[in-house]
């Protein structure tokens, strides 16, 4: 995925925060969301290692080497901010107080069904907080590679891979599009430029659901009325 | 009656083929002195149990990465390729849980309980192998409580009776490693007189710590630091 | 973003009949504020769940010995004659537990744990009508976790976020209770400007309060004060 | 029991006090044993409340609200004290951080099991942290009186009464006696004047072993070389 499809993915998830949220933020194109935050929109950040309230990043040489997020990179803290232990950061995540989780993932089921953290018979990383934080935050938005490596679709039917958690994602976004996991099944939001609902649903193997209106984001070769950056449309 | 003993003193706790529990969340809140003294003791054969494996040549990496660990508990290896590699190639097994339970783990070796039950991971191949129990209809992992013969942590002060206070999101797995250890050993970056901490914000009592000891400061680079600003990084050989 | 919020709008959350846990030990650290409001206002057929019922006029034992309590889940009645009288003549049900596995029920509801398992009380009368399991050999009792529909705190300083710190022994099972609510009210005696609490101090973050309000004090006699000194201590009518 | 009886107890358990021990007292007379403490003698007061340090009762006036032991009364805390919650308080007890506590009973039996929480059929105070202590503390020193109100034994074969915690019992105390719980069973250390051994046999239900040397307390009216406070002859 190139920096500017990254870019993309996560300025559209900012658009998925709301004033007053408590969110945690996954390592990777996750962390990149805090960029793009919404104007008079004001969060907090919650840290697995033990943080609530975390800031931007440091200037250069004023970083702190026991101020770090959980990926290990350094922080600042908002006023109003506290440190716990880990057990306490994830007590947080299991109570639900975490409004809303930005995760990568492997694949995703048109149910919500989320495997992030293994491929059987490949080295494998671990778990970290991911089962928590899909299992239990109130809001769980994906984002990914619409298709993997082998240009098969990560949105699946069902996935193949060892689960994190079931029935857990709420929104997906990757470089091609935005979809909503419903009760009534994978609905089809927002197209990504510079593709079409086609090449969209070519690349799913989840059955979508496709219903007007559908956005379509970013783009300059796309037709000025069609691009209108999505916000009219975007699920609540 | 005062806790703080040398080093040296502390290393002769940790001998080869013990369990190692560990502070410290991508190495942040890892006792630096204490890592290099078990390096430069070299010992070995290790089970340790703790957050991660931190990064190669930082925290508790360091024992991963010269292959001084039989076994590790953890929740998470990513950021030390040597652990993935040694787990490949079959020379350290590696068991994981999700890093909150892993937490509750530890803080209920640390306060005494048998275990935790606790439904994250149920749906999923977490279960396998697990008991389980149903309350009110919904269905909980049972997961034993781990402690460890040693536990090492990194306070930022410390007073001679072992009372603890820690340094912003160093603190992170440390008070509840510092309780499930059956000897704790503290290194603190400054040792205090008695008293001088505030009662109400020490955060590890001391009667759960048994040694403390004076620490020489983080010896390693951090990720985001620099080479140009601070030096080239240098991963210790595997021995 | 302020969570500050008046007596009144505090009490809408506190009704007949429903299950409220409290923080305090022999009513130390129990809010005075809100324990006044809540037998002001006439709020009855409670079921209440904490360390013990206080004395016949401090803390819940106000409420306790007016007769407003239908349930009490707790460790300990002694302090409070009226409790035990009520238990006898089966106006009020009461459920013990020892101290430490009721302090880790209410915390296990709190962090988002199914349960716990302990061995205190293994070999005696509290065995009966409870799963155990088995850990190493070891047999553990399962105790469910612990939550309420309200909890009340009692916190020395709150800020607007809900960031909590306690007053020395007041602290006990404030903390605790104040997660396992699933609508926390924490009552203040000083509430003070977003930012002014040292993060590394602050003990209850905010994100487990729902609601402060500003609390009067401490408005009954410890029993430790000489009536002489402070006025003859009023037991309030039962109602 | 008199007030003379209820020091003499006290006084004699504060003999099982050892510098640095970490000590946890009851309610009722095991609170007195801190009035007892040996010259050179430091311990460590916790209190299950959320107190490790406590101090001294505060001169009259001095008195703080918010720092009282697990009976409610004030105390005061001594250098390198903390506050915690009870959570952890008990986190304490349970890892067996309590090297000593002193509880009352109602009864015990020659094997240790300890009984003190509940007579079935009359009025229970609770449980409170008696469980956790009785079952996890390294040396549990029991204070009783030696018979109950129906002159009947306390000290028992078995305990009729449902039990707080089985085998726990290191030592007990009564007005008549000090009694150590061993491997090989019941042995009567010290007698308490004006008592003789044959009193204490005739009043204690258990099987008690009577071995030399045996320690005669208290009494003015004792013959001198019989009373040598028990010191020399005092358990380990």
């Amino acid at each position: 995925m190139g920096e500017t499809s990254r870019d993309r993915i996560a300025e559209r998830a900012a658009r998925e925060l709301r004033d007053g949220m408590v969110v945690n933020l996954g390592i990777g194109i996750p962390t990149k969301v805090a960029d793009f935050i919404p104007a008079g929109v004001h969060v907090t950040f919650h840290a697995e290692n033990g943080i609530l309230g975390a800031g931007a990043t440091p200037l250069s040489g004023e970083e702190d080497g026991f101020l770090c997020n959980a990926g290990g990179y350094p922080v600042t803290v908002v006023d109003g901010a506290s440190y716990f232990d880990s057990a306490i950061a994830f007590a947080m995540i299991r109570r639900g107080c975490i409004d809303m989780t930005v995760l990568g993932a492997l694949e995703v089921s048109e149910r919500g069904d989320l495997a992030n953290w293994i491929v059987p018979g490949k080295r494998a990383a671990g778990i970290g907080g991911a089962m928590e934080l899909a299992q239990k935050a109130r809001k769980v938005v994906v984002l990914m590679n619409h298709v993997n490596r082998d240009g098969e679709s990560k949105v699946r039917k069902h996935c193949q891979l060892p689960l994190t958690a079931r029935e857990c994602v709420d929104l997906i976004i990757t470089d091609m599009a935005v979809m909503e996991v419903t009760g009534q099944g994978l609905i089809l939001r927002e197209v990504m430029s510079p593709y079409s609902v086609e090449d969209v649903v070519r690349n799913t193997e989840a059955d979508l659901i496709i219903t007007e209106p559908i956005a379509y984001i970013g783009g300059e070769h796309l037709d000025p009325e069609k691009s209108n950056s999505g916000v009219d449309a975007a699920p609540s | 009656m005062t806790k703080i003993r040398t080093l040296d003193e502390a290393l002769e706790r940790i001998t080869d083929g013990c369990t190692l529990m560990y502070g410290g969340f991508g190495g942040i809140g890892t006792p630096p002195t204490l890592i290099e003294g078990i390096f430069d003791k070299g010992v070995k054969d290790l089970t340790i149990i703790g957050n991660d494996t931190g990064f190669p040549w930082i925290g508790i990496g360091r024992l991963v990465t010269a292959g001084r660990v039989r076994k590790v508990v953890t929740s998470h290896i990513g950021s030390n390729p040597y652990a993935g590699q040694k787990m490949e190639e079959g020379s350290m097994e590696v068991v994981f849980y999700p890093q909150g339970t892993l937490a509750e783990k530890i803080r209920a070796g640390g306060v005494g309980l048998g275990g935790i039950l606790v439904d994250v991971g149920v749906g999923t191949m977490l279960e396998e192998g697990k008991e389980s129990v149903f309350i009110s209809g919904h269905k909980y992992l049972v997961e034993p409580a781990l402690t460890a013969e040693v536990a090492i942590v990194h306070a930022s002060k410390a007073d001679p009776f072992g009372n603890l206070v820690f340094d912003k999101s160093g603190r992170n797995f440390n008070p509840l490693v510092a309780m499930a250890g059956q000897f704790t050993i503290a290194e603190a970056d400054e040792i205090v007189p008695i008293g001088q901490l505030d009662p109400e914000s020490i955060v590890t009592p001391g009667i759960f710590v048994d040694m403390v000891i004076p620490g020489k400061g983080v010896n390693w680079e951090w990720v985001w630091e620099k080479p140009a600003a601070t030096g080239s990084r240098s991963v210790p050989p595997a021995n």
